[in-house]
């Protein structure tokens, strides 16, 4: 069976660069919209990374919640505050150079970090299934998952206060 | 009423169309559409398509004499007459040009009404479709000719009523004819009479 | 006319683009050539200007110098849906200026034409209503099913489906046959039947009803003002059906109601038209029953068939109304004595009664702009003349 | 019986059996993948081919004409004279259009639909992937099409497809809400998301185990299924592509073979929807007598066959109701759905039916009444003489 | 299945070119997603850690995962409706030209 997780070695990988590649353009894409397809590209890469580590429940939320609705919103904002002809401003500004010094700096410290550091090789017992998932998210989690439902309820409701039109009497179009 | 009835009854009546369409006669629910090329609807006598030139027996006697009525009565003007004038000019009672643009033509039915000589009726041919405007639909005299008998075939009782109203201005007219003949010989015969007494002679001896 | 402009949010600015597009000429849902010019702000309307003319033909023109039974096959093709009640209109109007008296067969013959045409024109556009509102053509093709055997009766008496040319000055062309007046009461016995099937298919439809009922609603007094005419006035509610006002022809010896609505809203329009239709049937079935015997043709008028050329009637003017399909339908006829009328205008319904489209539409949404219009019921035919 | 239901798994199985006496086994692995793809990919196009022509044939049978016919013995053909047409035809690009966006479109629109097929359980032991989130991950494929939506219509530069793809995002959000929660009751009582497992939690009886018999099942199955139509955009919601307002919506500026693609995306969205409805309510591949596959097919094209007969009936709603009817009627009655679902697992015999049977129809009753604004008003119509 | 630290490089990668993003983009939308890309390159270590990690519960890693990715949805919603109601306001989203204080 060897050739079949070489594959899926092989097939993670790809998938790696793949996301970054994407992750790139959406960073640097002129065109705002471009950009967002570009992330969705690279998150629904993060996700396949996710199946590669047998977390399907994660990897299914995250397309689900991702790419299926944040970037749909993402799009919306774009379709609602861009002229549909879009002025060719510069994308970015003037700190490129600087920043990118920077970032190239902070990743080789983090690269540096990981080489060293003894991580434990073999994967552990089976991954938790949905119903482990479950289970916990009811036992020892219910609190934090019942904090993130009452932040969700109040950003809900914010999100709507603060985007409303500002004159209540008018009907959003 | 519940919320979703309205629609179901709906649904119901496509659902009852859907399955009678299988079995039922055409006005009841069945199938009422007809495949055209291969069947036909019944055609109409009265239906009028674009209209044509009679003749009576051969192409060369036909009816029409160039009397230029129907082209003034036209409507839209799509009749074109020029009379036929014999070798030394006296003018024929015959169009040597009778053209009709069926481009232009509406099939209104007007020329046949106006026209005195029963010459001109409305045809039943309606597949005349062709990819030329200006020339396949610009009919001349010979591609209007028709005979007595068609009409006879596409418009029964019209024709029939026609050809006995011609057949009785026939006899009314030979017969007006002979009255008239029988009434000239009798002037000739009183003028006869009016005149014996003086030349007996010549008759006698010629 | 109260100016309603739908208040834009905001001093002036405009916060969310408005977007300003073409409905029309070349769409799917504008029965016929006909431009909507529309200013949107989101789905909602904010101004809308019809553009017309795409179809005009100079009909009145070309009447000027045409005999007068020359274009009487024109008028079948002003509002091509229902000729035999445009011939009627002219008809009157010339009979009225040359005092031309029609004999009893001939007025009901006209009559039984005229409802007839009726008929066909309320189901197909109910149908092409229903079109608009995305119902995938299947009441279209209920309603054409009807309109076919009515149309083939038409074929049979007046030799053309759809461009009759039947009615001539004093009378009609042809004479009803026996067998063709059985047909018409076949007819007549099958259509409640299918009246009522069409109902149960779409009056009670709740999405029907959600999207007709108080959209486009139009208030009496400005149908009044803006001389609205037919079924759309009568869908608000005002009492006016040229047939009873004028009693013309002999409608005062048949015995019908005329339906009103209260809102005059899209929903309204609809089903008055389908009222409508049952006052109909009942006056062709006391047509078909009581049709006297008799010639279609009035005496003085015969010799006139045979030469339209020399019909010259008497200087003067005249103006005969009918209550088509879609409204009050008028002819103004002014004649000098030649044999071509001096002057000949075509009161169309379609165009008075879309003077109001915009007050409909202003603050609706798009797709109720589209209904709105269906509902109007106009012809481009009779539209741009 | 037996080897007639497992024929395609005993065939398969067979061919791998061939294929292992000479090849290694990691590459029969593979090829058992291959072949499970292999099917997809055929039965994907196959169905989407054969599913126009039905719809063609049940509407144009709803409206008593007989479809298309000319083309093979009963237009068995035709499909395939639509696809060389529409490979035929030319592929317009407009203008302006972003070409990155405008290319990709239609294919991003197709992947998320042959995907879904994956975790569709066509048979017993025939389901693709049998993924232990399956119904999970077939809401998450069907909530990508969105962005393809949008970038059709955003790269198209056109202002009818700017405006298809607004509707159709708003439209597509907001109907897989109720529909994610309509799927809790059945994943909540059969107790895993697997679709396989769901469809063996309802064994039994002959069939009366069915979800569709329980009252929250009933409910759930209806919701689910009008989600399901709106998020394939058909019949009643095809707003995006609602033709009679916005021409065709995003996807007005395609043609050839692009504009295929769209339609093959809405036809196996719409059969993967009746499958996973016939899946999760309707017993999937349970049946007495006929092999289970068959049983499959035969419930799919039964729900098919509904979402045509939607199709040739309903007219279309107007997009604030269509959002007023997902987010204020739906959505509650599936979370009263829920509730409903969860007394039932704990209650037992005539409790069980009597109480979620009275909350249901409470709320529906209740739910009816405060969406005054969509119920049909009462019309009076009085007629004058 | 692959090494740690190459799912751990491939995370920092991702952050990296996050901050990038969020530093120079202009429009204010470019770096909503740049935090997008930064929250996930967080959460895939969650998960990476908690299929390594040899003892304790195995799920604290997933359930994180799931909790940042509510999360990064929540704060994308807020964000985005400010961007909407600044562009009512300012009609322009470009982050450099928002520079006055007082509104």
């Amino acid at each position: 069976m060897l050739p079949l997780t070489l594959l899926v070695k092989a097939g993670l990988y790809l998938i790696m660069a793949i996301s970054l590649l994407a992750a790139v353009a959406s960073v640097s894409l002129p065109n705002i919209f471009h950009a967002a397809l570009a992330l969705a590209l690279a998150l629904l890469g993060i996700a396949g990374i996710y199946l590669g580590l047998q977390a399907e429940f994660v990897a299914v939320v995250q397309v689900l919640i991702y790419v299926g609705a944040v970037i749909t919103l993402v799009i919306f904002a774009i379709m609602l505050t861009n002229r549909m002809a879009d002025r060719s401003t510069p994308a970015k500004n003037s700190l490129g150079a600087a920043c990118l010094a920077v970032a190239a700096g902070l990743f080789s410290i983090l690269v540096r970090f990981i080489r060293s550091t003894p991580w434990p090789e073999t994967t552990s017992a089976p991954a938790p299934g949905t119903s482990e998932i479950g289970q916990a998210l009811m036992g020892p989690y219910v609190f934090a998952f019942e904090v993130i439902s009452v932040i969700l309820i109040a950003v809900l409701i914010g999100a709507m206060v603060i985007a409303k039109k500002d004159n209540p009497g008018e009907d959003a179009p | 009423m519940i919320f979703g009835t309205g629609i179901l009854q709906g649904l119901m009546v496509t659902l009852k169309n859907f399955v009678t369409s299988y079995f039922k006669a055409p006005d009841e629910g069945g199938i009422f559409t007809v495949e055209y090329p291969e069947k036909r609807l019944p055609e109409k006598e009265r239906f009028r398509n674009f209209p044509f030139l009679l003749y009576d027996k051969n192409p060369e006697n036909l009816r029409c004499v160039a009397c230029d009525i129907c082209a003034k009565e036209c409507p839209p003007k799509c009749i074109y007459i020029v009379r036929e004038f014999d070798k030394d000019g006296k003018p024929l009672k015959r169009p040597a040009v009778f053209d009709i643009d069926f481009t232009v033509c509406m099939n209104c039915g007007i020329c046949e009404e106006a026209c005195p000589f029963d010459a001109i009726y409305m045809d039943h041919e309606f597949e005349i479709a062709s990819a030329d405007r200006h020339a396949k639909l610009l009919y001349h005299r010979d591609d209007l000719l028709k005979s007595n008998e068609y009409f006879h075939k596409i418009r029964p009782t019209d024709a029939s009523a026609i050809d006995a109203r011609r057949r009785e201005a026939e006899e009314k007219k030979k017969a007006a004819e002979a009255a008239a003949l029988a009434a000239q010989k009798a002037k000739e015969a009183a003028a006869a009479q009016a005149k014996p007494p003086e030349p007996p002679k010549p008759a006698a001896g010629a | 006319m109260t100016e309603k402009t739908f208040s834009l949010h905001g001093a002036g600015d405009m916060d969310t683009q408005t977007l300003e597009i073409n409905i029309g000429p070349q769409h799917p849902s504008t029965h016929g050539v006909f431009r909507m010019n529309v200013v949107l702000d989101g789905e909602t309307i904010v101004s809308l200007k019809p553009v017309m003319g795409y179809l005009h033909r100079n009909h009145e023109q070309i009447a000027e110098n045409m005999s007068y039974t020359g274009s009487m096959p024109y008028t079948d093709r002003l509002d091509y849906f229902n000729s035999m009640s445009n011939n009627f209109g002219y008809a009157m109007a010339v009979e009225k200026l040359a005092n031309i008296e029609v004999p009893e067969r001939a007025h009901y013959i006209r009559i039984i034409m005229a409802e007839l045409t009726r008929l066909v024109n309320h189901v197909s556009v109910i149908g092409f209503l229903l079109n608009d509102l995305g119902a995938f053509f299947t009441p279209v093709l209920y309603a054409f099913r009807e309109r076919e055997k009515i149309l083939d009766i038409f074929e049979e008496v007046a030799g053309a489906r759809m461009m009759c040319n039947y009615l001539r000055f004093g009378g009609v062309k042809y004479d009803l046959s026996p067998e063709v007046l059985a047909r018409i009461a076949g007819i007549l016995k099958k259509f409640p039947k299918f009246l009522e099937e069409f109902e149960t298919l779409l009056t009670k439809n709740e999405i029907l009803c959600m999207r007709c009922q108080n959209v486009g609603v139009l208030p009496a007094e400005l149908a009044v003002s803006a001389s609205v005419t037919g079924p759309m006035l009568r869908a608000s509610g005002v009492n006016y059906d040229i047939r009873k006002a004028d009693n013309y022809s002999l409608y005062e010896r048949f015995k019908f109601r005329v339906p009103l609505g209260q809102k005059g809203d899209v929903y309204d329009r609809y089903y008055v038209r389908i009222l409508e239709m049952r006052e109909s049937l009942k006056i062709l079935e006391q047509a078909v029953k009581e049709i006297p015997a008799g010639d279609i043709m009035s005496k003085k008028m015969v010799p006139f068939l045979k030469s339209p050329r020399n019909f010259k009637p008497p200087v003067g003017e005249a103006y005969a109304r009918v209550e088509a399909p879609k409204g009050e339908l008028g002819y103004y006829v002014v004649s000098d004595g030649t044999a071509q009328p001096w002057r000949y205008h075509v009161r169309a319904p379609s165009f008075i009664n879309l003077t109001i489209l915009e007050d409909l539409c202003i603050g609706q949404k798009v797709a109720d702009a589209i209904i709105i219009l269906g509902s109007v019921d106009i012809v481009l035919g009779e539209l741009d003349r | 019986m037996e080897t007639l239901d497992q024929i395609f798994v005993l065939s398969k199985k067979g061919i791998l059996d061939f294929l292992g006496t000479f090849l290694p086994e990691w590459v029969v692995t593979l090829a058992c993948v291959a072949i499970t793809i292999k099917a997809i990919a055929v039965l994907g196009p196959v169905t989407m081919m054969y599913l126009t022509l039905m719809e063609r044939k049940v509407i144009g049978r709803m409206q008593n004409r007989i479809g298309p016919n000319r083309v093979g013995k009963w237009g068995l053909l035709q499909p395939l004279a639509d696809g060389v047409k529409m490979l035929t035809k030319e592929d317009i690009v407009p203008h302006g259009a972003d070409a990155v966006s405008h290319f990709l479109a239609p294919i991003l629109i197709v992947i998320p639909s042959l995907l879904a097929f994956a975790v569709i359980p066509f048979g017993r032991g025939m389901t693709p992937v049998d993924l232990n989130v399956g119904v999970l991950f077939f809401i998450a494929v069907s909530s990508t099409t969105t962005i393809a939506i949008f970038m059709a219509s955003w790269g198209s530069r056109n202002k009818f497809s700017v405006l298809g793809g607004m509707r159709s995002a708003a439209q597509m959000i907001s109907y897989e809400v109720p529909m994610v929660l309509s799927v809790v009751p059945v994943i909540l009582i059969a107790g895993s998301l697997s679709t396989n497992d769901i469809v063996l939690a309802q064994a039994g009886w002959g069939g009366l185990k069915w979800f569709v018999f329980t009252p929250w099942g009933f409910f759930a199955f209806i919701i689910f299924f009008l989600c399901g139509v709106a998020e394939c955009n058909r019949s009643p919601f095809d707003l995006p592509e609602g033709e009679s307002e916005i021409v065709a919506g995003f996807h007005t500026e395609y043609s050839g073979m692009k504009f295929a693609l769209f339609y093959m995306a809405e036809f196996m969205n719409s059969f993967t929807v009746s499958g996973l409805a016939a899946t999760l309510f309707l017993g999937g591949w349970q049946g007495p007598f006929l092999p289970s596959w068959l049983w499959f097919f035969l419930k799919t094209y039964a729900l098919i066959f509904v979402m045509i007969w939607f199709r040739g009936t309903l007219p279309r709603i107007r997009v604030d109701q269509l959002m007023g009817l997902a987010w204020k009627f739906l959505m509650p009655l599936t979370l009263v759905n829920i509730l409903a679902a969860g007394l039932w697992y704990f209650t037992e015999g005539a409790a069980r039916w009597l109480i979620t049977a009275s909350i249901l129809a409470g709320s529906f009753w209740l739910l009816t009444k405060l969406n005054r604004g969509y119920t049909p008003e009462k019309r009076v119509y009085l007629f004058a003489e | 299945m692959i090494p740690l630290s190459h799912l751990l490089i491939f995370s920092a990668a991702l952050l990296v070119i996050g901050i990038y993003g969020a530093v120079v983009r202009r429009n204010i939308v470019g770096i909503l997603l740049s935090i997008e890309l930064i929250l996930n390159a967080a959460a895939l270590n969650f998960t990476a850690f908690s299929r390594f990690a040899l003892a304790g519960d195995q799920e604290a890693g997933v359930i994180f995962t799931l909790f940042i990715i509510a999360m990064a949805a929540a704060a994308a919603a807020v964000g985005l409706a400010i961007v909407i109601a600044l562009f009512r306001v300012r009609k322009t989203i470009m982050s450099d030209e928002i520079n006055l204080l007082k509104w």
